[in-house]
C-alpha cells in the first residue's frame, strides 16, 4: 500500500529553511536524513529535525558547507544513498557532483557535464543558439576592430551596453544610445577596462531599458520526459537580489507563456537536461524574450510553482534522482506570491542579525512558511540573511497580494530589524499593484521614500 | 561567588521564563541570559514511517559530542575532519597509544579514514595519554574529542 | 482598483482561532474589526490582532462570549455594522441573528427562519422527505400502538433502534436485530424511558452498523446562487466529538458525489437557505445517503474545503451578508485532511489545560495552521480544547496522510498533554490508510491500544 | 541579596505581565528579563488597507483599561454592562454625583446606557465620591472603573 522509498537515507548538504525544505521532502517519502552542520549551527532546527547530524566544520563555510572532504565522509560514515545539495554552497558545483559519482553517492541534481555546460555561459548561449532559443544580440566573445563593433552595432540596433570581458560593478561598462556616441564610448570602455582590468577587451550587447526577468521551472526525468511548469516574475529585486517573486507575470499572455515554456523544453532537451532546472529570460517591453542563463539546482522560489501546481518540486528532484519517473504537473490554479524576509534593514538593507526575542509566524488560509528560525534562535552572523519566506495565494492576484498584506502584518519578528516594512509598502503601492514593473522599480520605488508614508 | 551558589541561582532560573538575569554587588557582577529553547542534546525525532518496515535502523550512530572537562594541564585532540577513527595503522598492527603512553610532539596519535584516505593524526604536544575517548572503528564528526594529553611540566 | 469593501467595520462574536479566522477575511477585505473578549481572554492573539476589542464579560461564557445585550452594545459602540458569529456561541441563535436585525446591525449568516427551521429536527426532516432528500426512515414522532410499530418496523427493515423520545445517553435505547426480538425490546425500552424520564414516549429509527458521517458544503448567496463544495468525511470521531475531517471521501464515488450535491442544494434552496451552510449525511455501507441535520453556521473543519477549491468561504460569508454575489467555486484539487489538535490526554481524551512552555508550529508545502496560541500563552480551562487546527493537501490521498504525518511529528508544544500522538498513531494505522473507516473507527482503533507500538 | 530574596523577588515578577525589571540600590544592581509576550496592552495593528482611503477612523475610540492603584478605604465601581456612560439622566438634568458627593448604599451614581435602555448603576457602598474616571458619553466596557468611593469610617 506504501510506496517503497527512492531511498533509504539522504544527506542534506546545505542549511537554513532549504535543509528543512529537503529534509520534509524526504520524512513525507520515508526516506531517513541525515543533517551537516558548522559548530555556529549546533542548535539550528535542521540539525534537530534531522534524524541524523553531522558537525563537518566551523563556522567559514569553506571549511563546513563548501568542504567536499568532510560532507562526502559524512555520507559515507552515515551510509546515506544520496546527496542534496539544496542552492547556494556545492550545488552548482559540477565537481562535487563528480567526486559524489566517484564516492558512490547519488548527487540529487544534473550530471556534472549539464552543470559545467551551463555555468560556462558563452557554451550555454552558443547552445540556445543553436537550438533556436533567442538569446540576448551581442558580439560572440570580445570585440576584435572597431569596424565589426560598428557593423555588429547596427545589426543589434540601439540602445546597446559595452561591457569589459574581464569586467564586473560597472567598470569599463558604458550605454549607448545612437551611433554618434559609439566610438568615443568604445574607447572610454576600453581604457576603464584596461585600467580597472588590466585587459581592454569588450563586448557589445543588446541593452534592455526596462527589462523583466521571468524564469520558466523545467522538470525533466532520465526517461526522457520534460516538463515546464510555467514562470515565476522575478523582476522586483535589488542590486540583482531577488525580494519578490510571483507567478502568473503580470505580463505574460497565454501565448507568450507557451512560447517561453517551449523554448525552456527545448534549451533542456538540447543540454540532455535531467532533474530540477530554471531557464531565466529577459522579456523586453515589446514581449521579446531572451534566455540569459540556466540554473542548473532547486531555486529560493521554487514554493511560488509548488503552490499554484500544488505540485513538490523537492519530492520531484529526489524521485528523478533514483531514476524514478515523475508525474505531469497537470493545470496550475490562481496566483502565487513569494516575500523573502531577510534580516536587513528594510529600506538601507544593512544587515541585522541577533536574537529573535519574538517570532510569530502567521497563518490561516493560502498561507504558506518556509523558515529554519523560531521563537528565542539567534541569527549567526556567518550565513545569509534570508530568514524566512512567505508564500501565499488566492483565485486572483489581487486576492494574492491582500493576503500577502494581511501576513505581513501579522508576522512578528523583535529582537532584529527585517524587510517586512519593505513588503508592507510594497503591496500597498499603486504602480506595483498595476503590475507593470520591470527590474528598475525597486530603485525607483525606494526613491518614492515610501518610509515616509503613514501606513 | 561560589560555584554553588551559582549553581543554586541556575536552578532557580532554570524553573522560570526569565530570559535574561543581571545581577551586580559586592564586586561581582553575573549575567544570565537563557534560550527558551532547551538545547545542547540533539532532538531525534521518531522516524514517522517506521511502521513501514522499509527502513532499518542506522548502521551508524553517530554518538553525540560529550564534551570532556577540560584541566589546566591537560590539552585535548579533536577530530579536523569527518571519518572512521581507528587506533592502529592496521587491524593486525598495534595501537599507536595506550593510556599511559608518553607521546611527543609530531607523534601519531591514531588516524581517520576519510574517502578512503588515512590521515594520520599527530600530537601538538609533548606529554602523556591520559584518556582516549574513541572506539576504534567509530565514526566522528568534526570536533570531537579523541584523545587527551597530561601535557609535562616542562611542556 | 481596488474593491471596495463589503463593509467598514465588523464585530467578531467569537473566541480563539476562529475569531482570528474572520479577522483575517476581513483584513484581506480592508473591512476593520472589532473583538469582544472576556477577562480571561485579554492577552489572546484575537484581540490583539483586530483593530478595536470590547470587553463584554467575566469568563463564563453565558456572561461574556453568549452576553447578547453586551455584544450588541459593543457593537453600537465602535459602530461595527454587521457582527460575524463564527460557530458555537450565539452562531445557531435564531434569537442573536433577530436582535441583530432589530438593532441594525447585519447578522452574517442566515436568516433567523432559517437557523430556527434547521433548530427543529422534525421540522427538518419533514422539509427534507418533502423535497425528496432521503432522511433516516423510522416513525414521525412518538409510537402510539404496538401493532403500528411492528407494521413500521417492517417497513424500516432490521436492524432498527428503538429511543426514548426524551432521552439521551443511551438510556431507554434498544438496538433490534430481527423481529423476534422486536416485542421485548420495545417494552423494555418503554419501561426504561419512564424510569429514566417519566415518559414512556419511544420512537423507532433505522440503524446504521456501520455509518460513514459525510457533509455537504454549501454557499449561497441573495440573488439565489446556491453551490455544492464537495464533500467532507467526519466518520473519525470520539463520542460525537470530529477529530479528524478529510476530502474527497475515501467511499464516494464521484455519482454518490453529485447526487449528494444535488440533493444539500435541493435541500438549501427548499429552505431558502443563504449563506455558507452544511448538509450533514449518514451514508451506509451499501452507499445509500440519508439527511441528518443541516448546521446553519461556518465549520470548524471548513479550511478542508477552503483547500480544495482555493476558496475562501468566510470571506464568501461575508460578502453574501452584504448582498452581494458569490464568485463560483470551480474545480477542486488534490485531497485535502484536517487533524484537530486538542489540548487533552492523546488516549483518554482529558482535558489538559496550561502554560505553551513550547509551541512551534510545523510549516512547509501544503501545510496551513489556524491556531490563536503561541509560545507563552496559557490555555484557559473556560473554554474548549481545540488549540489548533493543522490542515494539509496533497496530490493524492497518500501524499496528504504523509504529509499530515511529516507535520504532525515537526509540531513542537510543551506544557500541556495533546492529541498530536493520537493523530501520527492514526495516520500510520493500516485500516485508516485504507480509508474504509466508518464512525465506530476510532472506538476500534483505540481498542487496539496504538501508545504501546513504538512510533 | 541572597538566594532567597531572589527567588521571592522571581516569584513576585512571575505573576505580573512585567517583561523587564531593573533595580540598582545601595551598591546592589539587578536586571530581569521577562520571556515572551508582552501582555496588558493590545496592539493595535495599523489597518494594512488606509491607503485605499475607503476606511475612516473608528468615531468611537474604545479606551485601554487603566486600574487605579486600589487602596484600602476606597472601593471601585466597574462597569457591570458594556455601554455609553452618562452622568446625569438628560442632557439638561445634574449630574447624579460630583467629587466629593456623600453617598448612600443603592444610590444612583451614573447611567450607562446600552440597546437604547438606561440602566442607572447604583453605589454598593455608603461613602464619599473620589474620583470619576469617565467622561460624559464616553464608551465603557465590562468591568472599566467608573466611579471611586471612599467608605465612611463605619461602613
Amino acid at each position: 500500500m506504501k510506496n517503497t522509498p527512492p531511498f533509504k537515507k539522504v544527506l542534506v548538504a546545505n542549511r537554513g529553511e532549504i535543509a528543512l525544505r529537503i529534509i520534509r521532502a524526504c520524512r513525507e517519502m520515508g526516506v531517513r536524513t541525515v543533517a551537516i552542520y558548522s559548530t555556529a549551527d549546533r542548535e539550528s532546527l535542521h540539525v534537530r529535525m534531522a534524524d541524523e547530524a553531522v558537525c563537518v566544520g566551523p563556522p567559514e563555510t569553506n571549511l563546513s558547507y563548501r568542504n567536499i572532504p568532510n560532507i562526502i565522509s559524512a555520507a559515507e560514515i552515515t551510509q546515506a544513498e544520496a546527496i542534496h545539495p539544496g542552492y547556494g554552497f556545492l550545488s552548482e558545483n559540477a565537481h562535487f557532483a563528480e567526486i559524489c559519482q566517484s564516492a558512490g553517492v547519488v548527487f540529487i541534481g544534473p550530471s556534472p557535464d549539464s552543470i559545467s555546460l551551463m555555468g560556462d555561459k558563452a557554451r550555454a548561449k552558443s547552445l540556445m543558439k543553436e537550438t533556436g532559443v533567442p538569446v540576448v544580440p551581442g558580439s560572440e566573445g570580445a570585440i576584435v576592430s572597431e569596424e565589426e563593433a560598428m557593423t555588429l552595432s547596427r545589426e543589434i540596433g540601439y540602445p546597446l551596453i559595452i561591457k569589459a570581458s574581464a569586467g564586473g560593478g560597472g567598470r569599463g561598462m558604458r550605454i549607448v544610445h545612437q551611433e554618434s556616441e559609439f566610438d568615443n564610448a568604445l574607447h572610454a570602455a576600453q581604457t576603464e577596462a584596461f585600467q580597472a582590468f588590466g585587459s581592454k577587451e569588450v563586448y557589445i550587447e543588446k541593452y534592455f531599458q526596462n527589462p523583466r526577468h521571468v524564469e520558466i521551472q523545467i522538470l525533466a526525468d532520465t526517461e526522457g520526459r520534460v516538463y515546464a511548469l510555467g514562470e515565476r516574475d522575478c523582476s522586483i529585486q535589488r542590486r540583482h537580489q531577488k525580494l519578490v517573486e510571483e507567478s502568473p507575470s503580470p505580463v505574460l499572455s497565454s501565448r507568450l507563456r507557451q512560447e517561453m515554456s517551449d523554448a525552456a523544453v527545448r534549451a533542456a532537451r538540447a543540454a540532455g537536461y535531467v532533474n530540477a532546472g530554471t531557464v531565466e529570460f529577459l522579456v523586453d517591453d515589446r514581449k521579446n524574450f531572451f534566455f540569459i542563463e540556466m540554473n542548473t539546482r532547486i531555486q529560493v522560489e521554487h514554493p511560488v510553482t509548488e503552490t499554484l501546481f500544488q505540485y513538490d518540486l523537492v519530492k520531484a528532484q529526489i524521485r528523478i534522482a533514483a531514476g524514478l519517473p515523475v508525474d505531469p504537473p497537470g493545470k496550475s490554479a490562481g496566483h502565487a506570491i513569494e516575500c523573502r524576509i531577510n534580516a536587513e534593514d528594510p529600506w538601507t538593507f544593512a544587515p541585522s542579525p541577533g536574537h529573535l526575542d519574538r517570532f510569530l509566524v502567521p497563518g490561516g488560509p493560502g498561507v504558506r512558511i518556509d523558515t529554519a528560525f523560531f521563537e528565542g534562535a539567534t541569527i549567526p552572523p556567518q550565513y545569509d540573511s534570508l530568514i524566512a519566506k512567505l508564500i501565499v495565494n488566492g483565485r486572483t492576484r489581487e486576492e494574492a497580494l491582500d493576503r500577502m498584506a494581511r501576513a505581513l502584518a501579522e508576522f512578528e519578528i523583535e529582537g532584529i530589524r527585517t524587510t517586512i516594512p519593505f513588503h508592507i509598502a510594497l503591496m500597498q503601492d499603486e504602480a506595483f499593484r498595476k503590475g507593470t514593473y520591470s527590474t528598475g522599480f525597486v530603485e525607483h520605488f525606494l526613491s518614492r521614500r515610501p518610509w515616509e508614508r503613514p501606513s | 561567588m561560589t560555584n554553588e551558589e551559582i549553581r543554586a541561582l541556575l536552578n532557580l532560573l532554570q524553573s522560570t521564563n526569565v530570559t535574561l538575569f543581571e545581577l551586580e554587588q559586592e564586586g561581582v557582577r553575573i549575567k544570565i541570559q537563557k534560550s527558551p529553547l532547551s538545547v545542547g542534546d540533539t532532538l531525534r525525532l521518531p522516524s514517522i514511517r517506521s511502521m513501514g518496515g522499509e527502513v532499518p535502523d542506522s548502521a551508524t550512530n553517530v554518538p553525540l559530542q560529550s564534551a570532556p572537562t577540560p584541566r589546566a594541564n591537560t590539552r585535548t585532540i579533536t577530530a579536523p575532519i569527518v571519518g572512521t577513527f581507528y587506533r592502529s595503522p592496521s587491524p593486525e598492527a598495534a595501537a599507536y597509544v595506550e593510556i599511559g603512553s608518553v607521546v611527543q610532539k609530531g607523534q601519531i596519535l591514531c588516524i581517520i579514514e576519510a574517502m578512503k584516505l588515512m590521515n594520520e593524526i599527530e600530537s601538538e604536544f609533548d606529554g602523556t595519554v591520559k584518556a582516549i575517548f574513541m572506539e576504534n572503528g567509530q565514526s566522528v564528526e568534526y570536533g570531537m574529542p579523541l584523545i587527551e594529553i597530561e601535557i609535562g611540566p616542562e611542556a
